[in-house]
């Protein structure tokens, strides 16, 4: 009995209260991110931003939630139910479950697997299912129609994010997530890719459908994309998805490139600083960027979006990678393989 | 002279002459004009030299002569190798002397897609005269097979009504038979080593393995003699053939499936046949006598014929199987006569068909009275047939029968009632064609013989009373041979004898 | 438990919870809250008229293209990974190998670019 | 229950036997077909991915991960062709692929 | 892992490297020249598969194993790459005139071929499961968008899909067959897989061994068409372009055959009789189809589909036997294949009527009066098909039944001859067609030059190949005493 209670039971437990210390903070900080997102676009505006619900209107994300919850679901008529209800579920729960990869701090990951970067790269992949099913599912044109731009858009810049990992995992030789941040201890990889660090940040942005690139949803020509039959929670979960997946990417373009929980200089009051918070940091700073783009550039045509996409990112993300591969090799600066 | 390649220049000959014709350009009358003598000439030409081999031919020697050999395929030791022994050089010459009769006889029947209808004669006597001095069994088998397309073009392009029916019947028939010879001939390749004729001769085959080559090789020989029950292609193939190309193919290709059991089974595999001689007596018998009688009904000139040459290649088989030298000289024999004298009869068909364009019986009678001539030619080859004494096909009959009665007396004693219906069915035929009351208005105008026709007779006509007369021209030649073949067979069932005593 | 086992629990198991919220969510929502769903709710969000036709119905062909474009990329990428974990030990010739492959993914592309298929509009 | 080797053949075997039928059964669309054969593919990559495991080689992944790239190219091709005939007849319903009957 | 650093062998390949190179190369010639590509891109596939058989040549005998034991070459592989390259160049030729006259401009079918050349050529020489993997689908993907290459057309789409439905199906098959030999075997490499199948010898294989060999062998009988897994052949032949259809008939034939006997002689050699068996009733199968299913066809595309489908039914019976001989017989039979089929489609491709192609048997009619010289030579091609000496069809035959004969297999030679007999009537129906009705409306009388000259060329092969067949058979047995020594 003692046996199962030792190798079962409690290894769980342990498990669960990591992940709910994972998945908590997380909720919040959506939840604030979309404050935080009103705040800096109306500043930027010269407007307040939310201000009426409790002290600096720091109650608003809670209020939003609760109207939310407390709407009616509708399921339209025409939907296939399953798929409709599923649609949004998978998108929150992807965007969930990618974080149990993400290393907060040396040794501090819920699950430190060797292949993260596949691991981040699949599970960003099947993003786009999210997107399909709640396109097709809700047998409506708009929906639809925003569904298959969404999709096309998502996996174009898709190609590029895979060439510009590529990059960063020649410089490490490892698809560990930790081991990546480690090898960053000398220079973060901004410095010396800073080409693909920019790539990386802008296919980003069109990977989670943001502004610049947020035609799918564009409010004006589409409503409200694929998302456009959904109501109350379930579209309360596309919302919180998205905005989980914004908070992941910028993770992601930290520990690849910003040095993950490094502090920016080694050096005596920065490494005083506890890693997360180092790595929290360094996510803000990151969508900050998503948020000042936002606020201003003027959205992409969807043929721009395209060419951009294709005809820049993907040639020139991969010339890249046959650069950086080359001076390595030429340089015998390529870091010895980790066959574990 | 030795040393002339004349059995290739006679068989290839041909080849060239129909390559020349093909390559005639112009007017079509002009063409056909052209083609017609080329082919003729051609074949003229051959004749007289597939004469001089008969001129050179030493008759006191078994052995092969002329012999050619030349590397062919060196890595399996099949080589291209002709000769001729003292059987094979008859049905050379007898090949070589019914094309230019076939090509004389189709010159005014034939009037469309002449130069086609040359080129197939002339490669057809190509293939013919190819497989008879073949000595390599894959090269005769070459020959043998390939003798299909020509003839098969011959009776399907330029034949009667139901040509198709015909040419596919005997083109699929005598395939059917000829593929299973091709597995026997490969097994024998694998087992002796080799596909030349002569060493095959030599290699004693199993017992075991002799009955299924035996067979196989029957299946192919007993379609082409044909023998009954698978003769049923031969009325169709004759009645629809165009003249020449039935008198091809009673005067020759019958005599492949002969010559094969004189060339094949019989040397090869003696054990084989000495087990199945009963066999090929019974069917042999059952075809003299079965398809005897239905001659006796035929309404149609041609399928007349055509039985009656089932029948006599009944008599053939049974002289070839009795293993006599009465029975296989005779058997030799009366192929050459049958080839003359079936041909010529078909040829006396084709001049009532050319004139009347009808092959009915019954549409004739009393043409003795517009032609005369006519009227004797066909007598003299209706007497070959029939056997009358003093022309070829007594000897060949009589030589059968004698061997016949040595070896068998029942077989003999059936044998010769054949005799009695072929008289009956023959003198039948001329009956009701050359004499009776010339009723028709439609005969009334016809014209006798002409010229040319006279032409293609005369030769025939002195060849059958040749043979008649004085038979020994033809049967000392052959003797030889024949008695090596005998003697090699009995020592070879000696053989045998002695390891089944020794058991 | 075996390792790769021990390994990927934690993710087994975030991937229940995280079932588990998302499902907590929308049915607490759909039990909590009172639904009405009327003809007009329920019907699809268009213009005002009822759908003309199959929303489902034929799309731009383009889209197909972008798909069978990305199937391609993506695995050119998949296999980029094990060769650029492993560069350090494949030497030279690994090297090599992948920039030749690289170079027919170019060609490849170029035909693309060249025939319009990376055209939109 | 130990999982052993024997259970991921079966699996295989399972869902290549699916794929087969799905191939033969489908009376509806083509789309299916395409789904079947990649089911297909997918069950001989579990194979070699099981030996490879069970024999401790790994050739049966380097094998696997070729199958993969293949079937993609495969799949792109398939789907390529069926969008052209898609054009031409207007239909991709399995039965109505009957221009030449065989 | 210290293996993969170091540069492989690479001469052996030579041919095939140039021929990857070369494609690329086309590609970016044709895309980027625009307009009028194909003319010039069709002669330039035609220089570089010359270029790449003179290689073949020069290079592809080395035996020195190739890019680390995945490639093979010998003169086997080099006999069966030098037809490949044959077929795959007349068909490109040949398709030139077709196209044009059509005035259908696509360059990439040249390229195309090429690529599946590529391909064709991989199987050969692979030496290794994954190589004979992926030279397999290099070549069927190429295949199956040649085959819709007409995507205007229905019957072109719908030939394609059907072949890619299929084909796909078999590559599956073939390699759920591979991967259960990987597992039961533990390689993929063909000469270590002969080695553990050598020291089972005496031994009753395991279930899942033999499981894998049937599913090989069956992914391989769909590429060759053999029966049952026949059906897609009569409509991709009929439905595809009739110049893909030429290449179909030749090109990927000889090469699925090439690896087929590949396959099972060297890894599997030494199951020889768990194997035997299925080939035998596969050919038996293949050769009675093939001849019966020809007898009520209308379309001669389906006929000749049919007629290959026999043809690889003869083949297999040399495989069947299993032996030297049997290797050397396919190989003079593909040879020979390869000329009459070639003749063959290059006289289908030249009949039009008014301009249209025609393609029914009845539209022959009458031919042996309006083109005589053409009548003439679909004749040869018939009889020689029909195995009929001394055309060259019959020595193929003769050479596999041979084999057939010497492994004792002769119960399965004569049904092979038997079925010979059968399928003569449906060659004898297109002769009597041609040869003895009468004409309903002429075809055109206009022939395109080069068709004339491959349809001349190859009918004289055909014809005259009786008079010095040695150096062909001489070279086909070296070849496969090669294949057995190796």
């Amino acid at each position: 009995m003692n046996a199962i209670l030792d190798t079962y039971v409690i290894p769980t437990a342990i498990i669960l209260a990591q992940i709910l210390a994972i998945v908590v903070p997380l909720l919040v900080a959506v939840a604030y991110l979309t404050y935080f997102e009103r705040k800096v676009i109306g500043f930027m505006q010269l407007r307040k931003g939310p201000n009426v619900v409790g002290p600096f209107g720091l109650l608003q994300p809670l209020a939003d939630g609760v109207k939310l919850f407390a709407k009616e679901t509708i399921l339209p008529a025409g939907a296939n139910k399953i798929m409709f209800a599923m649609a949004p579920m998978l998108t929150f729960i992807l965007a969930m479950i990618a974080w149990a990869v993400i290393p907060f701090d040396e040794g501090m990951v819920l699950a430190d697997i060797n292949v993260g970067v596949l691991y981040l790269f699949a599970i960003s992949s099947l993003g786009v299912y999210g997107v399909i099913m709640a396109g097709w599912a809700s047998n409506s044109k708009y929906a639809f129609l925003g569904a298959l731009r969404s999709a096309a858009q998502m996996v174009s810049y898709e190609v590029s994010i895979g060439f510009v990992m590529i990059t960063v995992l020649l410089c490490v030789g490892s698809l560990n997530l930790s081991a990546i941040v480690e090898a960053q201890k000398t220079v973060w990889f901004a410095i010396p890719l800073l080409p693909m660090f920019v790539i990386f940040f802008v296919s980003a942005l069109a990977e989670t459908n943001r502004a610049p690139f947020d035609l799918p949803e564009g409010e004006s020509e589409l409503v409200a994309g694929y998302f456009v039959e959904y109501s109350s929670m379930t579209f309360a979960l596309f919302f919180l998805g998205e905005y989980a997946n914004m908070i992941l990417m910028s993770g992601i373009t930290t520990i690849l490139f910003l040095g993950g929980w490094l502090p920016i200089f080694d050096v005596a009051p920065f490494n005083w600083v506890p890693g997360p918070i180092w790595f929290a940091l360094k996510i803000c700073f990151v969508l900050f960027f998503f948020l000042w783009v936002r606020a201003t550039f003027p959205r992409y045509r969807y043929d721009q979006l395209m060419r951009l996409g294709w005809k820049v990112f993907l040639p020139f993300s991969l010339i890249w990678v046959v650069i950086t591969a080359g001076v390595l090799v030429a340089f015998g600066w390529v870091p010895d393989p980790v066959l574990s | 002279m030795s040393d002339w390649p004349l059995l290739s220049l006679v068989t290839f000959l041909p080849l060239a002459g129909a390559l020349f014709v093909a390559l005639t350009r112009g007017e079509e009358e002009q063409v056909a004009r052209n083609a017609r003598y080329v082919a003729l000439w051609t074949s003229l030409i051959t004749f007289v030299i597939s004469l001089l081999i008969w001129a050179g031919f030493d008759p006191a020697t078994a052995d092969f002569q002329f012999v050619e050999k030349r590397e062919w395929l060196p890595d399996w030791g099949i080589g291209y190798h002709m000769g001729v022994d003292g059987i094979s050089m008859w049905f050379v010459l007898l090949s070589t002397l019914l094309t230019p009769i076939c090509i004389l006889a189709s010159w005014e029947a034939v009037q469309k897609r002449v130069k086609e209808y040359m080129i197939a004669f002339l490669v057809l006597e190509t293939l013919m005269v190819g497989m008879f001095c073949a000595l390599d069994i894959l090269v005769f088998y070459i020959f043998f097979e390939a003798v299909l397309i020509p003839m098969f073009l011959i009776i399907g392009v330029w034949g009667g009504a139901r040509r198709v029916y015909a040419a596919f019947k005997f083109f699929l028939y005598t395939l059917l038979g000829s593929v299973l010879m091709l597995i026997a001939i490969l097994a024998m390749y694998l087992q002796a080593g080799t596909t030349d004729i002569p060493s095959l001769m030599q290699a004693g085959f199993p017992v075991e393995l002799q009955t299924w080559l035996w067979l196989a090789f029957f299946a192919s020989f007993a379609v082409k003699v044909p023998m009954w029950p698978v003769h049923t292609w031969l009325p169709d193939a004759h009645v629809e053939a165009p003249t020449a190309g039935s008198v091809i193919l009673a005067g020759v290709l019958l005599k492949m499936g002969g010559y094969g059991f004189l060339r094949f089974s019989i040397p090869m595999f003696p054990e084989a046949t000495e087990f199945f001689t009963p066999l090929i007596y019974a069917l042999s018998i059952v075809a003299v006598i079965y398809t005897s009688l239905v001659a006796l009904v035929q309404e149609d000139m041609k399928k007349l014929i055509a039985y009656s040459s089932i029948a006599h290649m009944g008599f053939v088989t049974i002289g070839m199987f009795t293993m006599t030298t009465q029975g296989l000289e005779g058997a030799i024999f009366l192929m050459l006569s049958h080839g003359i004298i079936s041909g010529a009869l078909f040829l006396c068909v084709g001049v009532v068909y050319d004139r009347m364009h009808t092959r009915e019986i019954s549409a004739y009678g009393g043409l003795v009275e517009r032609m005369p001539r006519y009227a004797l030619v066909f007598m003299i080859f209706a007497m070959g047939s029939v056997g009358l004494p003093g022309t070829g096909g007594f000897i060949g009959e009589f030589l059968v029968l004698m061997g016949a009665f040595q070896d068998n007396t029942w077989v003999a004693a059936l044998a010769s009632t054949g005799l009695i219906l072929g008289a009956a069915y023959t003198l039948y035929l001329y009956r009701r064609i050359v004499f009776g009351v010339m009723e028709k208005e439609a005969l009334k105008k016809l014209l006798d013989l002409s010229p040319r026709e006279i032409a293609v007779f005369a030769p025939l006509i002195i060849l059958v009373f040749w043979m008649g007369i004085y038979p020994s021209t033809f049967l000392d030649m052959m003797s030889v041979s024949v008695d090596h073949l005998i003697s090699n067979y009995k020592v070879a069932l000696g053989d045998a004898g002695v390891a089944v005593a020794a058991r | 438990m075996s390792d790769i086992l021990r390994e990927y629990l934690p993710i087994l198991i975030f991937l229940v919870v995280a079932i588990g919220l998302c499902l907590a969510m929308v049915i607490g929502s759909l039990v909590v809250v009172k639904q009405r769903p009327d003809s007009e709710k329920v019907s699809a969000y268009e213009c005002g008229f009822e759908a003309f036709n199959d929303s489902r119905g034929q799309f731009d062909v383009r889209f197909y293209l972008v798909a069978i474009l990305f199937i391609i990329f993506d695995l050119e990428v998949a296999f980029l990974f094990p060769w650029a974990v492993s560069l350090g030990g494949i030497g030279l010739f690994g090297f090599w190998s992948m920039i030749v492959f690289l170079g027919v993914l170019t060609i490849g592309f170029v035909y693309e670019w060249r025939k319009g298929a990376l055209e939109w509009e | 229950m130990e999982i052993g080797l024997a259970h991921y053949l079966t699996v295989a075997a399972v869902l290549f036997t699916l794929g087969m039928f799905g191939i033969f059964l489908n009376r509806k669309n083509v789309i299916i077909i395409l789904m079947s054969i990649e089911l297909m593919l997918l069950a001989v990559n579990i194979n070699l991915v099981a030996f490879s495991v069970f024999l401790n080689d790994l050739v049966g992944q380097v094998f696997a991960l070729f199958v993969l790239t293949v079937a993609a190219a495969e799949a792109a091709i398939g789907l390529a062709i069926l969008v052209v005939y898609f054009r031409n007849r207007g239909s991709i319903a399995v039965e109505d692929i009957n221009l030449m009957k065989g | 892992m210290d293996a993969i650093t170091t540069l492989p062998v690479m001469s052996p390949a030579a041919g095939e490297i140039f021929l990857a190179a070369s494609a690329l190369a086309l590609l970016m010639f044709g895309v980027f020249k625009g307009g009028k590509a194909q003319e010039a891109t069709s002669w330039l596939a035609v220089a570089v598969m010359l270029i790449a058989g003179g290689l073949v040549v020069s290079y592809g005998g080395d035996t020195t194993p190739a890019f680390f034991g995945m490639f093979q070459g010998g003169s086997f592989a080099q006999f069966t790459k030098i037809l490949i390259l044959a077929g795959s160049m007349l068909a490109i030729i040949m398709s030139r005139s077709t196209f044009r006259r059509d005035s259908f401009e696509r360059f990439e079918f040249p390229v195309l071929i090429v690529l599946s050349t590529l391909g064709m050529m991989m199987m050969v020489s692979a030496n290794d499961m994954i190589a004979l993997y992926v030279g397999l689908e290099t070549q069927s993907l190429a295949l199956y968008v040649v085959a819709s290459i007409r995507r205007d057309t229905l019957r072109s789409t719908e030939a394609g899909l059907k072949y890619f439905v299929l084909g796909a199906l078999s590559s599956c098959m073939l390699l759920y067959g591979s991967s259960m030999v990987y597992g039961f075997a533990g390689t993929t490499e063909f000469d270590k897989l002969a080695t553990v199948f050598t020291g089972l010898a005496g031994t009753e294989p395991s279930v899942g061994l033999i499981i894998g060999l049937v599913f090989v062998i069956c992914g391989l009988a769909f590429k060759v068409s053999a029966v049952p897994f026949h059906m897609w052949t009569p409509d991709v032949y009929e439905g595809a372009p009739t110049p893909v259809t030429a290449l179909f008939a030749v090109a990927p034939k000889v090469a699925a055959l090439a690896l087929f006997l590949r396959v099972l002689l060297e890894p599997f050699g030494a199951l020889v009789g768990e194997w035997q068996q299925i080939i035998s009733l596969i050919a038996v199968l293949s050769m009675a189809i093939g001849a019966v299913g020809a007898i009520v066809q209308t379309n001669i595309k389906r006929l000749m589909a049919y007629s290959s489908i026999g043809h690889m039914g003869y083949a297999l019976v040399g495989l069947a036997a299993a032996n030297e001989a049997g290797v050397a017989g396919i190989l003079v039979y593909l040879a020979i294949y390869l000329f009459m089929n070639v003749g063959t489609f290059a006289c289908i491709l030249a009949m039009r009527r008014q301009g249209r192609a025609v393609e029914g048997i009845h539209d022959l009619a009458g031919l042996s009066k309006s083109h005589p010289g053409m009548a003439a030579m679909i004749l040869i091609f018939m009889f020689s098909m029909a195995g009929i000496p001394p055309l060259a069809g019959f020595f193929g035959k003769w050479f596999v039944f041979m084999a057939a004969v010497d492994a004792g297999l002769i119960a399965l030679a004569v049904l092979g001859v038997l079925a010979s007999v059968i399928g003569a009537f449906y060659y004898l129906r297109i002769v009597k067609i041609m040869y003895f009705d009468e004409a309903e409306e002429p075809l055109d009388n206009s022939v395109p030059g080069d068709l004339k000259i491959i349809m001349t060329v190859m009918a004289a092969v055909t014809l005259l190949f009786f008079i010095v067949p040695a150096p062909l058979v001489s070279s086909a047995k070296a070849a496969a005493s090669a294949l057995f020594a190796g």
